[in-house]
């Protein structure tokens, strides 16, 4: 008994890196014009990613944005949760998830503005409920559960999809949520994107499990892994993971498995901690690509349509960046106007302070 | 909601005389009936109804759907209350008692109290986290904490005490319609102190105004929770000694109703400040300190702190030593008097 | 994949609820006078644990006690504790460890003076080191992980035993601690006394898992269940995993079953939310009577011994009783004088205060 | 220990200019070489050297088993820290920022500020829990927390706050040397503000002393962390106007050194409280109700207080219209002046 307790954790690949079938599709893929229609839908999201997430690390590094978190590499994970969840559904970000947030409504002008400092970035117009990216690491996979209840309450068969980082993993806010999600058969699903580092401490380091996927096991509720950097595996493990929480069976551990192919932020430099070679050698399974053979290959795909996505997207972030560098900044008082439904009157003088203040640092610029 | 949402029935508690704890429970049953999305969560407040009964009955009267026995987890509680707020319902949790509380300050700092700033309003969290605080019980280490400060610092949040069954009752009905997080601690030393029964006109009471429970001119005595006992008692005793002393229970501790605190500071010139937290950085300090930068010239007398001292609570063999009491008080009171005489 | 990965989680068993053996005894129990010194200890340290447990139910129902945690039912896996430990480990207990802590040298009147609200009883006199009860649920768990790697800094081969209860498994700070010792392959046993409630929380609602020890799967270490009413079969697994630990082979996770035959507390009324008829049953595998049977059967065991070993016993803690009731308590100075190694002089007016108000309530009678 | 222990080679920083997070380092590297049982635990700390090089070369220098990468998990740091402080060793737990301090907050409150009282002294918890705080460094949310009088609060704990290279060095090693849990929060706006070369006979500062920056007559500014460099500007600022201003950095915030304030309040009867933490029930609220209760009759003027909104700290882009500057100090100095006139 002096040993781990063996364990075998499902794990799901469909597409090889090089872009090739790694074993057959799922049989839902039979239906050729269904599946080419979900493969561009999940390489287009992916790309508007991979080009508005270029844009922002350029706005970063030329000074007109501030730190920034990249999800390079991790576009295909993003994608498929976006293409998988239905409008009513609850997406609980951490803050990665650009891919998916761009299809679940929120506007390449509102990630920019809250990677610019600008709360109006969390006010995203045409996505009302889903989260905000939260900064406070897994403390979002409570909130997730807490969703979830809402919508077992109210008897309605939304579902919520969670995800978290592999570092996320070790902190008690998803271990707690976790557990409940198993107990009370909560309508979620948790991803996990194991992008093999937190910050600079690697997965080896987080915890000696084997697999994340299996701290489902103490949860009492099912956990698998899956390639992460192939959105169509991704699509069809967080689709199933999905149906079986709306149909009332309950929660699902998914762990993504990708790798982090940027620096933490734009504030870290990897080289500090992490090998060239294993950069190297991940960019040889980086999904965009992967994607793209297999839909050339099917003849799903081709130059032109390469090139008139690229120039469609271009154009779409390019708008987006100058909207954002065109947004004046909140007055002052914008710190008291959403604090409480109604300032409390204790605060009114506290304000005018803020106004005050404000109008002598801008020359006499009130607001 | 509005204030004058109909309640079950055209008089729920006629005539019932009610404890602290009743109160709560009743608010927390009334609310239930009049609005589907106000849900329970919480450690052992279902088939238990509490370990106090807060919550008795309540599983019954509205299933195990709206009453949630959670796992023993603090953090899952809070995290979880957030994530009902933010989608929709108006959770009520249970912290089983303040000494276990700490583990939810992460989602009430960083999230609870910053969502609808956050998001500019496009999402709120209007939740309530109920825990029974103070000494004074006998009970285990842990179980007497008085930490009000630490969450009145805190933007966004609103914490309200209460020191009778009608305010506990009126200001928790208007806590859950709150719609911003409010913390809601509860007096248990007083939990069954007396009963009394309940008014209509106060079936909500305002979160963000003291209550003034006894006029006088000579001192202002400024108290929250299970020490407004203490606080009216010494009033009788000055009395007695021909003092005249007036009592506010702050009841909101944040925001702070100086307004009502500095009035009474105006007429009488001295004040005494009294809470049975540790006296560094508690509550007392903001409102001594406000006191001061705006009253001084009325000031009399320098204010007077009564409270709790820089320890733990020692365990229960020795709490008397560290409650204040009515003649801490009185005495206090006497100091303003001589200083300003 | 749509159900909970499978798992197949070890279970030891020797003796059965009526003392017959269940199953061959471990090897080491082929020398007979050593198994018989071993059985005779535990029941010794499990019928004083039940002794001074009844005797402080009764104090504090007579108004001479605080709020009580009987640990009546559990004493088997208290017993089995304190003799698999070695005197240099560390015991980081719960606060249902009376038959551990006195076998590691507490003393009966310190476990009085604790209840009885007065600090004395945790300075214990004879086993400096371990570490005194704990009340916030769980938290334990980090600080017996800590304690473990001071050890491992130290280069000491000394082993953490750290007691949990079934409620306190739900709790971050248990698997956060439980991930760290499987990273970090910590000398340290976790304990969790399983006694299928928490206050009214039924061990049903506090995890899907089917057992408490496939926690360890997501930490990646050991998890075993034990029946925790044989004294014979936790002595055995806590051995092995001390053992095993000491070896430097890292940490293991052992569920001990058992059931809470009291009150939660003595503050606490346990029909209000359970069934009898479970108490009933579970009297029926209550751990000192299954033992005496074994003891009795093998002739290690008789009348006359079982009264002098009561005699004993029961003087042992009449004296422990008398001492306690005879201890003045603390001056008010006290509250002070250990909160930090020298008083800060910011604090010396607030003793002077304390002193006075002592003198006030206790009439004259200064400190 | 002694403080005059023997430091690694003779004069470990002669010459050296360093920044204040240089000291910090250099103060780790120094009791680590001096003391076996410090240890050092936290997120990135290792390899990474911190995400603001506090600990950089220290995992190099001292090994993984001395210079541990944690696990992501704040409660477990705290927790994990006060057991080995339990047991021996003198950890030194970094928190990465203090905006996630607050999942450590039932290991500071319940534990590790309790551990000697609660033991009567058989046992002990000598740690140091690091985090660097305060804004103005354009950071995402949660990285710009000044919540430091929530830990002020709880008995038992000091809470320690450097303001330059100097008193980084001198108080980071009394603060791992000391007996007792220590918060050790370090101004990060100040990281790399300026360098200096540090002092021998300061190797270890007082933990329980302010520190009288620039003597002056007429008012006292009070101020600690990041904001020491404003008031300091503001004090240049006024002696142009012909006001001396006296200029004391609390550096320790529990226990608070009321002494050295209320002396120099004597004189210059005027003070005014820097802080940029939200202001209700900050940690000026101490000082200036202690001023007032203590000091009223020496006087002049109302205390001000010149601290952050009662608001979280806004997104970075408006972060400078919540955070006090010079000239805010000047004016509220000058208030004091013409009110006291
Ligand atoms: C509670 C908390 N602790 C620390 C941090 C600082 N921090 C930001 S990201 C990060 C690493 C997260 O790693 P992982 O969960 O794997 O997500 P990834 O960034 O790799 O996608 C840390 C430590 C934080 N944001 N929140
Ligand atoms: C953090 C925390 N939350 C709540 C409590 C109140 N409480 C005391 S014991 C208990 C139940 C513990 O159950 P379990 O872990 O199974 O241990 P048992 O008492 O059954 O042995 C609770 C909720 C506490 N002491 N600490
Ligand atoms: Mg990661
Ligand atoms: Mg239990």
């Amino acid at each position: 008994m002096n040993m781990q307790t063996p364990i075998k954790v499902p794990f799901t690949r469909y597409l090889s890196a090089d872009g090739t079938l790694h074993t057959n599709l799922p049989d839902w893929a039979a239906d050729a014009s269904h599946l080419r229609k979900i493969l561009q839908q999940l390489y287009h999201d992916m790309v508007l990613a991979r080009v508005l997430d270029t844009r922002s690390v350029a706005l970063q590094r030329t000074g007109r944005m501030g730190t920034y978190a990249s999800c390079l590499g991790q576009e295909a994970i993003g994608a498929a949760i976006g293409l998988a969840m239905q409008p009513d559904d609850l997406f609980v970000p951490y803050y990665r998830d650009l891919a998916a947030q761009l299809r679940r409504g929120v506007r390449p002008v509102e990630t920019l503005l809250y990677w610019g400092g600008d709360e109006r970035g969390n006010a995203y117009r045409d996505c009302a409920g889903d989260f905000p990216n939260c900064v406070p690491i897994a403390t979002q996979c409570c909130h997730a559960a807490g969703a979830a209840t809402a919508f077992r309450v109210r008897g309605e068969r939304h579902v919520v999809v969670c995800t978290l980082g592999d570092g996320a993993t070790s902190r008690g806010d998803f271990l707690e949520a976790l557990n409940l999600a198993g107990v009370w058969q909560l309508p979620l699903v948790f991803v996990i994107c194991n992008n093999q580092w937190a910050i600079s401490v690697p997965r080896a380091l987080q915890s000696a499990a084997p697999t994340l996927a299996q701290k489902a096991v103490g949860a009492g509720l099912p956990g698998e892994q899956v390639d992460g950097n192939d959105a169509l595996a991704v699509y069809d493990r967080v689709s199933a993971a999905i149906q079986r929480a709306r149909d009332g069976k309950g929660a699902t551990l998914i762990e993504a498995l990708t790798y982090r192919l940027g620096d933490h932020t734009t504030a870290d430099d990897a080289n500090r901690y992490r090998p060239q070679a294993e950069l190297k050698a991940a960019w040889e399974r980086e999904p965009l690509g992967r994607l793209r053979s297999f839909l050339v290959a099917r003849g799903d795909w081709g130059e032109w349509q390469e090139k008139s996505l690229y120039r469609e997207v271009e154009q779409q972030v390019a708008t987006a960046v100058e909207e954002y560098l065109a947004t004046p900044p909140e007055p002052a008082s914008a710190m008291f106007d959403s604090l409480y439904a109604e300032l409390p009157a204790a605060l009114q003088a506290q304000r005018d302070a803020a106004i005050a203040r404000a109008a002598r640092l801008d020359g006499g610029a009130a607001s | 909601m509005s204030v004058s949402a109909h309640l079950p029935g055209n008089d729920p508690y006629h005539g019932q005389e009610l404890t602290l704890v009743d109160a709560v429970n009743l608010a927390l049953d009334h609310e239930m009936a009049s609005d589907p999305t106000v849900v329970l969560l919480g450690e052992d407040i279902g088939t238990n109804g509490g370990v106090f009964r807060a919550t008795v009955n309540l599983r019954e009267k509205y299933g195990c759907k709206r009453v949630m026995d959670t796992p023993l987890a603090e953090t899952l509680i809070a995290g979880t209350a957030v994530g009902m707020a933010m989608n929709g319902l108006r959770p009520v949790a249970e912290i089983q008692f303040m000494g276990f509380i700490y583990a939810t300050f992460e989602h009430l700092v960083s999230h609870a109290s910053r969502i609808r700033n956050r998001t500019r309003g496009r999402l709120s969290c209007p939740l309530v986290l109920r825990a029974p605080f103070g000494g004074g019980i006998h009970a285990p280490e842990h179980h007497s904490e008085s930490t009000e400060a630490m969450l009145a610092h805190i933007p966004g949040l609103r914490v309200v005490v209460p020191s009778s069954p009608q305010r506990a009752y009126g200001l928790l009905r208007s806590a859950i319609r709150d719609p911003d997080p409010v913390v809601f601690l509860e007096p248990k030393r007083i939990y069954r102190a007396g009963k009394h029964a309940l008014q209509h006109e106060y079936d909500y009471l305002p979160l963000d105004t003291c209550f003034t429970l006894r006029e006088g001119d000579d001192v202002t005595l400024v108290t929250w929770g299970a020490l407004v006992v203490e606080t009216l008692a010494a009033a009788n005793l000055l009395a007695e000694q021909g003092v005249s002393a007036e009592v506010i229970d702050v009841a909101s501790l944040k925001p702070l109703d100086m307004d009502t605190i500095l009035a009474s500071v105006e007429r009488t010139g001295r004040c005494v400040i009294v809470h049975e937290a540790a006296r560094s950085h508690g509550v007392g300090a903001e409102i001594s300190a406000q006191i001061a930068e705006r009253g001084l010239l009325s000031l009399r007398a320098p204010v007077e702190r009564v409270t709790g001292f820089d320890t733990p609570m020692p365990y229960f063999r020795n709490e008397r030593y560290y409650l204040p009491d009515a003649t801490d008080i009185v005495a206090a009171a006497l100091r303003t008097l001589e200083a300003g005489a």
